[in-house]
C-alpha cells in the first residue's frame, strides 16, 4: 500500500465535514468559529495534496493565501464576536437574531 | 475652391455659436454684426463658387468625413456644388445678407436681440447644408435644421400664445411631410443601395444608366413630393405658412418667402432625373401645384392682414413653381424660384416696413394713403407687386410666363396641359387683382388710421436699403431670362437638367446626369418635333407660342390690376355690399376654404379624443394597472419569502450546506461518470 | 546533507537535551550568583562548594513536594499545560547548529540535530506554541490571578512574536535562506570593511534588528522587565500561582530552557554561531564559542532583571505596537532597498 | 505497509479524533485545545506533502496567532453563557448531521472516481531541491506568478486589522471623557458591575470566611463587594 494523494484528500474531506457538522450542530459562536477554521485548514490540505500530485506549487500558494485570508477573517470574526458578546451578553448564535426580518 | 466649400455653411454656424455662447453676455446688442458679417462672408464665398462653376462648368465636390457607417449603409458628410447649387447659394446668401441688414434695424431694441441673431445664422447654416448636400440624408439634416430654426423663429415671441401655437403648427404640419420624405429616403436606399446622388455610383447615374422600374420611381417621386408638400406649403399642407407670419417680419421674408419654403422645390428640381422617369408622379405634382396656386390666390383676395395677403401670395407662387416642376419646366421653376425670392422678400420686408411705420398695425383696412409718408417703401412695394402680378418687363413676368407656356405645351393627358395653363392664367388674374387691392388699400385712398395715435413714417436707411436692392433685382433679374427658355439663366442651368452643354460637350457630367444618356433622350425628343416632347424631355415650344402666351398673360395681369383699380380706387363696386350679398362665398374664402376647421374637426379633434382614451384607459388602466398588479404580487411574494429570514445564523449555515450538497450532487448527476 | 544514521542523531539529540537540562540547572545557580553580586550579597553558598550543588538540591526538593491540584481546576488541562511549555522549549534546540559536519571516530558526524530549510521559523513556531502552556495552565487553575496572568501572557506573546519574527526578516534577506545552518555558514564568510576584514556577523549589518530581536526575545520568554504574566507584586505569581511541586518545575524548566535556546538562537543568527578564531580548524572551539556567546546573552538577561523595573501593562503593549513594529518594518524596508541596490536592481 | 503510510494513518487518526473532539467537547477551551492538536497534525501532513513552509506557517499563523486570540476572546466572554451542546434544536442538529453524511458520501465518491486531467508541472522534488528548497521555490512562485494576488492578500490583511480594531473598540471609547472600563485588568467585564448576574442584585457583603460554600461547587471566590462578586473564573466547574 502506497501513500497516494487519495489518502490526503480523504483526510481533508473528513476534517472538512467534521468542521461542517460542527458549524451546523453547535450553538456556541466560538465553537462555530473554530469549526470554520478547521474547514479552511482542511481545504488547505487539498490544495497541498493536489500541488504534490501535479508537481506544481500553485496549490501551496493557494493554501498560503487561504491561511492569510483566514488570519484576516479570524481578526475580524473575533472582533465581531467580542462586540456581539459585549452587546448581547451571550455567545449563543440563536441569541443573535437582529438580522431577522 | 472645392476644398473651401465647407466654409460656406461653417461661417454662419460659427456666428450662431458665437452669439449663443459669447455675445449673449458680452455684447447682446451687437450680435447682429457678427451674424451679418458671417452671412456676408458666405455670400462672398458663394460668388467665388459661382464664378468657378460658371467658367468651368464642373461640379465641385468635397467629402468632409464619414457620417454614419453601419453594415452596407454608409453615408458621408459631403458638399456638392453644381450650377443649380450655385444659383441657390447665391440666392440664399444674398437674400440672407439683406435680411440680416434689414433685421438689424427692424429688431433693434428687442430684449432677445442676440437670440434672434443666433437663430437666424443657424437657419442660414441649415439652409446652406440643405442646398449643398451631396446625399439625401444630409439634405434631410438640413431639411430638419431649417424646420427647427423655422420653429424657433416663428415662436420667437414665445410669450405670445398665438406665436407658440403657430410655431407648433408649422412644426407638426411639416413633420407630416418630413415623414413622407423620410420614407422616400429609405425607399431610395433600398432601391439604389446608396443615398448619394452625385458621382458614378450615385442615384442619378443609376437611374439614367441602369434603369429602374417606373413604378418604384413613381413612389420615390411621390414620397419626395410629400416632403415638398410640407416644406413648400402645397395643398393640403399649406395651412402652416400663413400662420407662420407670427414670427418677426424679417423671418417671414427670409424663411417663409425666399428660402426655406423653396426647399421643397429645390428638392424636386434636384431629383429631376428621378422625377423625369416617374411618369404619373409628375402629373400629380403639376395638378397639385396648379390647384395650390389657385387656392392661395383665391384666399388672398379677401384677407385684411397685410402679411397674410403676402403669405397667401407665397403659397400661390409656390404652387406655380410646383406646377413648373410638374410640367417638366425645370429651369423655369428655378427661375421663378429665384425671381420670387427677390420680389417676395421685397414684399415682406416692405410690409414689415409698413408695419414698422404704422406702429405694429397689420390690418390694411386701417391704413391707406401711406404713399406720401413712406415713399421708398411704396415704390419698392409697387415694383415688387408688379413683379408678382407678372407685368412686363419685371422678373415675375418672364418666369411666370415660362411656366404657363410650359404647362400649355405639356401633354400628359390630352388637353390637360391646356387646362392647367388656363387655370394658371386665371390664377394670374387673381394674383394681379389681390396684389393691387393691397396696394390701393395700403398706399392710396383716404387715410383710415387714427391720426392721434399713429404717425406713419419712413423706416431707417438700414431697412430701406435692402428694399431698394431687392426691388432693383425684381426689375432687372428678368433680363437673365430673356428671351424665354433661351436666356443666360437657362444656358447656365440647362446642363443640370438636360445634360447638355452649350459651351463644352465634355463638361456635362454634372448632377450625376451622364451626358450621353440624357443627350440621346433630349435629341430624340427634339427630333420628334412639336408633338414629340413631354415629360421625358424639354418641351419643345415654338417662338410663336411664346409670343402668344406672353401677350395673353400680360393682358390678364393688366386686367387684374384694372379690376382692382376700378373696385378700390374708383369704388365702382361696393365691396361691403358685394360681400354681404355673396356671404357664403365670401366666408368660404375668408375662412381659407375652411381648411383649418376641417382639419380641426376631422383630424385634430378625433386625435385628441383618441389620445385621451389611450391615456385614461390604456395607460392608466392597462399599463399602470399591470405594473401595480406586479408590484402587489411582488409584495405578497416578498412577504411570504420574508419568513425564510429567521435571523438564525444556523439556519443560514444549513442552507449553505444544503446548497453545497445539492451542487455536488448535481455535479455527479450531470458531469461525472459515476452513474453511467 | 543528512546522511548519517538515525541512531547517531538520536544520540546527539540526547546529548543536547541533557546539556540543556544541566545548563538550565546551573543557569539558576548562575542567576542567583549574579543577582547576588549585583545586589551586593553572596547568593547560594551552603550546598556544596560555593553552593554548586544548590540546583540539584532544589530539583530534588521540587520533585519531592506534594502535587496539589485545586478542586475547581480543569484537571486534564492542568496536567498537560506545563508539559507544553517544557516540550516546546526543548524542541527549539533541534535546529540550532553547533558547527558543520566533522570527521570524528571514523565517521562523518553532524554537529546539529537536523537542518530544516525553515529552521528559523521552526523555532518561532514552537515558541508560539509554548504560550499555550501558560495560557491553558492559567485558565485551568480556576484562579483569578492566574487567569489574568494567562491573558497577559497571551497578549504579550502574540504581540512580541510579530516583532521577533519580523526582526529576523532582515537576516533572512541577507542570508537568502531560512535554514539556520545556511545562516551560520553565511556568517563565516569574510566582510571587507575598508582596511578591516571581519567575519560577516549579522550583528554588524543588522544592528537595529539585533536590538529589536533582543527586546522581543526578553518579552517572549516572559522575563524581566517584561515578566508581567507572573508579576509577583500584582498577581501573586501569575499563571503558576496554583502550581506546585514538579508541575511547577516544568514551568520553571521551560522558562529557563527557552532562555537558553533563545540565546543560542540569537548567537547563531547574529553573532556567527560557532565562528571565531580557529573554529574552522577545531570543531570543539566552535562549540565553545557558541556556548560563550550564549552565556553572554544569558548574562544580559540577568543583568536586565537586576537593573530594570517592570513595565506597566499599557507601556508594554504600546512599546510593541507603536515603537518596535514601525522600527522593525523600517529595518525590513531599508535592508530590502540595500539588498536590491547591491544587486543593481534599484535605480 | 511502508513507514510513511503508518505514520500518515497515525497522524490522520489523531487529527480526525481531535477534530471530532472539537465538535463534541462541551467546554470551548477544550475545543480550542483539541483544535490546536488537530492543527499540529495538519502541519505534519503538510510536511509529508513536501510543504515545509506551509507547515511552519500553519503553526505560526493558525496555532500561534489565531487560536491564541481565540482563547483570549474565550476567556473574555462570560463562561456561564456558553450554551449547552445538547440543548435545543433537535431538528436542526439532525439535518446537520444528515447533510454532513451525505456530503461525506459525495466527496468520498468524488475522491474515488476522480481522474486528474491537465498537465504535470515542473515542480518535482528534484527541481525544488535545485532552487534551494520548498521555501525558495514557493517564494519564486508567489513573487512572480502570483504577485498581484499576494498584494491583494496584503490589502485584505490590512483592512482586516483595521476592521478588527474598529469592531473591538468599546463603543464609547471614542467619546472624550469616557472612562475605560471593559479592558483587560482586574476591571475586565467579568469583574465590573456591568457583568453582574441578574440574581446578584442583592448586595453580598459577605467575606470569604463568613459565606459557607454550597455543596457541589468548587472553590468559590467570594470577595467583598464590587467588583468581584462573580464567583467562578477560568476553567472551574460550575
Amino acid at each position: 500500500m502506497e501513500l497516494t494523494v487519495d489518502h490526503f484528500l480523504g483526510l481533508s474531506a473528513a476534517l472538512f465535514i467534521i468542521g461542517l457538522m460542527g458549524v451546523l450542530m453547535r450553538r456556541n459562536v466560538l465553537i462555530i468559529f473554530l469549526c470554520v477554521e478547521l474547514m479552511v485548514a482542511a481545504v488547505a490540505i487539498t490544495f497541498a495534496a493536489f500541488a504534490r500530485e501535479t508537481n506544481t506549487l500553485d496549490g501551496q500558494t493557494f493554501a498560503l493565501f487561504a491561511i492569510a485570508v483566514a488570519a484576516a477573517e479570524a481578526a475580524v470574526g473575533l472582533a465581531l464576536i467580542l462586540a456581539l458578546s459585549r452587546r448581547v451578553r451571550s455567545v449563543d448564535v440563536d441569541e443573535y437574531r437582529t438580522l431577522r426580518d | 475652391m472645392a476644398e473651401y466649400l465647407f466654409l460656406i455653411p461653417l461661417l454662419p454656424l460659427l456666428a450662431s455659436a458665437f452669439n449663443l455662447l459669447v455675445a449673449r453676455t458680452a455684447f447682446p446688442d451687437r450680435a447682429n454684426v457678427v451674424a451679418t458679417l458671417a452671412v456676408f462672408g458666405s455670400f462672398l464665398l458663394s460668388v467665388l463658387v459661382f464664378r468657378e462653376i460658371y467658367n468651368d462648368e464642373h461640379a465641385l465636390h468635397q467629402t468632409i468625413s464619414t457620417w454614419i457607417e453601419s453594415g452596407s449603409f454608409s453615408t458621408s458628410i459631403g458638399l456638392y456644388a453644381d450650377q443649380l447649387t450655385a444659383v441657390m447659394l447665391l440666392m440664399v446668401t444674398f437674400v440672407s445678407t439683406l435680411v440680416h441688414i434689414y433685421a438689424s434695424g427692424y429688431m433693434k431694441g428687442d430684449p432677445s436681440f442676440y437670440r434672434f441673431f443666433s437663430w437666424l445664422p443657424l437657419f442660414v447654416f441649415a439652409m446652406l447644408v440643405l442646398v449643398m448636400a451631396d446625399n439625401y440624408l444630409l439634405i434631410f439634416f438640413g431639411w430638419e435644421g431649417v424646420g427647427l430654426c423655422s420653429y424657433l423663429l416663428i415662436g420667437f415671441y414665445h410669450r405670445r400664445r398665438s406665436a407658440g401655437n403657430a410655431a407648433k403648427k408649422a412644426f407638426i404640419v411639416n413633420r407630416i411631410g418630413d415623414f413622407g420624405f423620410g420614407l422616400g429616403i429609405m425607399l431610395i436606399f433600398t432601391t439604389f443601395g446608396t443615398l448619394s446622388f452625385a458621382g458614378d455610383q450615385g442615384v442619378f447615374h443609376q437611374v439614367t444608366e441602369l434603369g429602374v422600374s417606373e413604378r418604384t420611381l413613381t413612389w420615390i417621386a411621390l414620397l419626395l413630393f410629400t416632403g415638398a408638400i410640407g416644406k413648400s406649403a402645397q395643398f393640403p399642407l399649406h395651412v402652416w405658412l400663413p400662420d407662420a407670419m407670427e414670427g418677426p417680419t424679417p423671418v417671414s421674408a427670409l424663411i417663409h418667402a425666399a428660402t426655406m419654403v423653396t426647399a421643397g422645390i429645390y428638392l424636386l428640381a434636384r431629383s429631376s432625373p428621378i422625377l423625369r422617369e416617374a411618369g404619373d408622379a409628375m402629373m400629380v405634382i403639376a395638378i397639385v401645384g396648379a390647384f395650390t396656386a389657385f387656392l392661395g390666390a383665391s384666399i388672398a383676395t379677401v384677407q385684411n392682414d397685410i402679411k397674410r395677403v403676402v403669405a397667401y401670395s407665397t403659397v400661390s407662387q409656390l404652387g406655380y413653381m410646383a406646377l413648373a416642376i410638374g410640367v417638366g419646366a425645370w429651369v423655369s421653376a428655378i427661375f421663378h424660384l429665384v425671381a420670387h425670392a427677390f420680389f417676395k422678400a421685397c414684399l415682406f420686408l416692405g410690409s414689415g416696413s409698413v408695419i414698422h411705420g404704422m406702429h405694429e398695425e397689420q390690418n390694411i383696412q386701417k391704413m391707406g394713403g401711406l404713399r406720401k409718408y413712406m415713399p421708398i417703401t411704396f415704390w419698392t412695394f409697387l415694383i415688387a407687386s408688379l413683379a408678382n402680378a407678372g407685368v412686363v418687363p419685371l422678373a415675375g413676368f418672364w418666369s411666370k410666363d415660362e411656366i404657363i407656356t410650359g404647362a400649355w405645351a405639356s401633354n400628359y393627358l390630352p388637353g390637360l396641359g391646356n387646362y392647367l395653363a388656363i387655370f394658371a392664367l386665371i390664377t394670374a388674374l387673381i394674383t394681379a387683382y389681390y396684389m393691387f387691392r393691397l396696394i390701393f388699400l395700403t398706399f392710396f385712398g383716404e387715410e383710415r388710421f387714427d391720426h392721434h395715435h399713429v404717425h406713419p413714417h419712413e423706416s431707417p436707411k438700414v431697412m430701406t436699403l435692402p428694399l431698394v436692392i431687392l426691388a432693383a433685382f425684381a426689375i432687372g433679374f428678368g433680363a437673365l431670362g430673356f428671351p424665354p427658355d433661351e436666356g443666360r439663366f437657362h444656358d447656365f442651368l440647362n446642363p443640370v437638367f438636360y445634360g447638355e452643354s452649350h459651351h463644352d460637350e465634355e463638361a456635362t457630367e454634372v448632377a450625376g446626369v451622364a451626358s450621353d444618356g440624357s443627350a440621346v433622350l433630349f435629341s430624340t425628343a427634339a427630333e420628334e418635333g412639336e408633338a414629340g416632347h413631354g415629360i421625358h424631355g424639354h418641351p419643345t415650344i415654338t417662338d410663336e407660342l411664346k409670343l402668344n402666351m406672353g401677350i395673353v398673360s400680360t393682358v390678364v395681369a393688366l386686367s387684374g390690376i384694372l379690376i382692382a383699380f376700378l373696385i378700390y380706387q374708383k369704388k365702382r363696386v361696393d365691396v361691403v355690399r358685394f360681400a354681404s350679398e355673396h356671404e357664403g362665398f365670401y366666408n368660404f374664402l375668408y375662412n381659407k376654404w375652411y381648411f383649418d376647421d376641417v382639419y380641426d374637426r376631422y383630424i385634430v379633434f378625433p386625435l385628441r379624443r383618441l389620445s385621451a382614451w389611450l391615456w385614461q384607459k390604456v395607460d392608466v388602466g392597462g399599463i399602470d394597472g399591470l405594473l401595480l398588479w406586479i408590484v402587489g404580487a411582488l409584495t405578497w411574494i416578498s412577504g411570504q419569502l420574508r419568513r425564510l429570514q429567521t435571523g438564525l445564523v444556523s439556519n443560514y449555515a444549513l442552507a449553505i450546506a444544503l446548497g453545497m450538497v445539492v451542487l455536488v450532487g448535481f455535479y455527479f448527476a450531470a458531469f461525472s461518470d459515476l452513474f453511467r | 546533507m543528512n546522511d548519517q544514521p538515525l541512531w547517531l542523531t538520536f544520540i546527539f539529540a540526547f546529548l543536547i537535551m541533557n546539556v540543556l537540562l544541566i545548563g538550565m540547572a546551573y543557569m539558576t545557580y548562575f542567576e542567583r550568583k549574579m543577582l547576588g553580586a549585583m545586589q551586593d550579597r553572596m547568593g547560594p553558598t551552603r550546598t556544596g562548594p560555593k553552593g554548586l550543588l544548590q540546583p540539584i538540591a532544589d530539583g530534588i526538593k521540587l520533585l519531592g513536594k506534594e502535587d496539589l491540584i485545586p478542586r475547581a481546576a480543569d484537571k486534564w488541562v492542568f496536567f498537560f499545560a506545563p508539559l507544553i511549555v517544557f516540550v516546546t522549549a526543548i524542541v527549539g534546540a533541534a535546529v540550532i547548529p553547533f558547527g558543520g559536519t566533522i570527521n570524528a571516530f571514523g565517521r562523518d558526524l553532524n554537529l546539529y540535530i537536523t537542518d530544516l530549510n525553515v529552521g528559523a521559523l521552526f523555532v518561532l513556531a514552537f515558541s508560539s506554541i509554548g504560550v499555550y502552556g501558560i495560557i491553558l495552565g492559567a485558565w485551568a487553575s480556576s484562579n483569578r490571578y492566574s487567569l489574568l496572568g494567562g491573558l497577559r501572557a497571551a497578549a504579550q506573546v502574540v504581540s512580541y512574536e510579530i516583532i521577533l519574527g519580523l526582526s529576523l526578516v532582515g537576516v533572512f534577506m541577507l542570508a537568502g535562506s531560512l535554514s539556520l545552518r545556511d545562516i551560520m555558514l553565511e556568517q563565516q564568510t569574510n566582510l571587507e570593511l575598508g582596511p578591516l576584514t571581519v567575519k560577516n556577523w549579522f550583528i554588524l549589518s543588522q544592528p537595529l534588528a539585533f536590538i529589536l530581536f533582543m527586546i522581543a526575545a526578553v518579552a517572549e520568554t516572559n522575563r524581566a522587565p517584561f515578566d508581567l504574566p507572573e508579576a509577583e507584586s500584582e498577581l501573586v505569581s501569575g499563571f503558576h500561582t496554583e502550581y506546585s511541586a514538579f508541575r511547577f518545575s516544568f514551568y520553571f524548566l521551560g522558562e529557563y530552557i527557552s532562555m537558553i535556546v533563545v540565546s543560542l538562537f540569537a548567537a547563531t543568527l547574529f553573532l556567527g554561531g560557532p565562528s571565531g578564531p580557529g573554529s574552522s580548524d577545531h570543531w570543539y572551539l566552535g562549540i565553545l564559542y557558541i556556548l560563550i556567546k550564549a552565556i553572554v546573552f544569558l548574562f544580559f538577561y540577568i543583568w536586565l532583571r537586576a537593573t530594570l523595573p517592570r513595565f506597566r501593562y499599557d507601556q508594554l503593549m504600546g512599546l510593541a505596537w507603536k515603537v518596535l513594529l514601525p522600527l522593525v518594518i523600517l529595518n525590513i524596508v531599508v535592508t530590502a532597498a540595500i539588498r536590491l541596490a547591491s544587486d543593481g536592481l534599484l535605480f | 505497509m511502508p513507514w510513511e503510510v503508518i505514520i500518515f494513518y497515525l497522524i490522520a487518526g489523531v487529527a480526525i479524533l481531535s477534530a471530532g473532539g472539537v465538535v463534541a467537547a462541551r467546554n470551548p477551551v477544550h475545543s480550542a485545545v483539541l483544535l490546536m492538536v488537530c492543527f499540529i497534525q495538519i502541519a505534519a501532513v503538510f510536511v509529508m506533502l513536501g510543504a515545509e513552509f506551509l507547515a511552519v506557517i500553519q503553526i505560526i499563523v493558525y496555532t500561534g496567532a489565531i487560536l491564541v486570540l481565540l482563547l483570549f476572546v474565550l476567556m473574555l466572554v462570560d463562561p456561564e453563557d456558553l450554551p449547552e451542546f445538547h440543548t435545543g434544536r433537535p431538528v436542526q442538529r439532525a439535518i446537520g448531521a444528515l447533510l454532513g453524511l451525505i456530503l461525506l458520501l459525495e466527496v468520498a465518491a468524488a475522491v474515488v472516481t476522480r481522474t486528474i486531467t491537465g498537465r504535470q508541472g515542473s515542480a518535482t522534488l528534484e527541481n525544488i531541491e535545485a532552487v534551494g528548497g520548498n521555501t525558495e521555490a514557493l517564494g519564486r512562485q508567489i513573487y512572480t506568478e502570483h504577485l498581484l494576488a499576494f498584494e491583494i492578500v496584503s490589502m485584505v490583511l490590512t483592512i482586516g486589522i483595521l476592521g478588527a480594531i474598529v469592531l473591538a473598540m468599546p463603543e464609547r471609547l471614542g467619546v472624550s471623557g469616557y472612562r475605560r472600563r471593559d479592558t483587560i485588568s482586574l476591571g475586565h467585564p467579568r469583574g465590573t458591575d456591568l457583568a453582574l448576574p441578574a440574581t446578584a442584585g442583592a448586595p453580598i457583603r459577605a467575606t470569604a470566611g463568613s459565606k459557607p460554600e454550597p455543596a457541589g461547587i468548587g472553590r468559590t471566590l467570594v470577595m467583598a463587594g464590587d467588583p468581584d462578586e462573580q464567583p467562578v473564573v477560568g476553567g472551574g466547574r460550575r
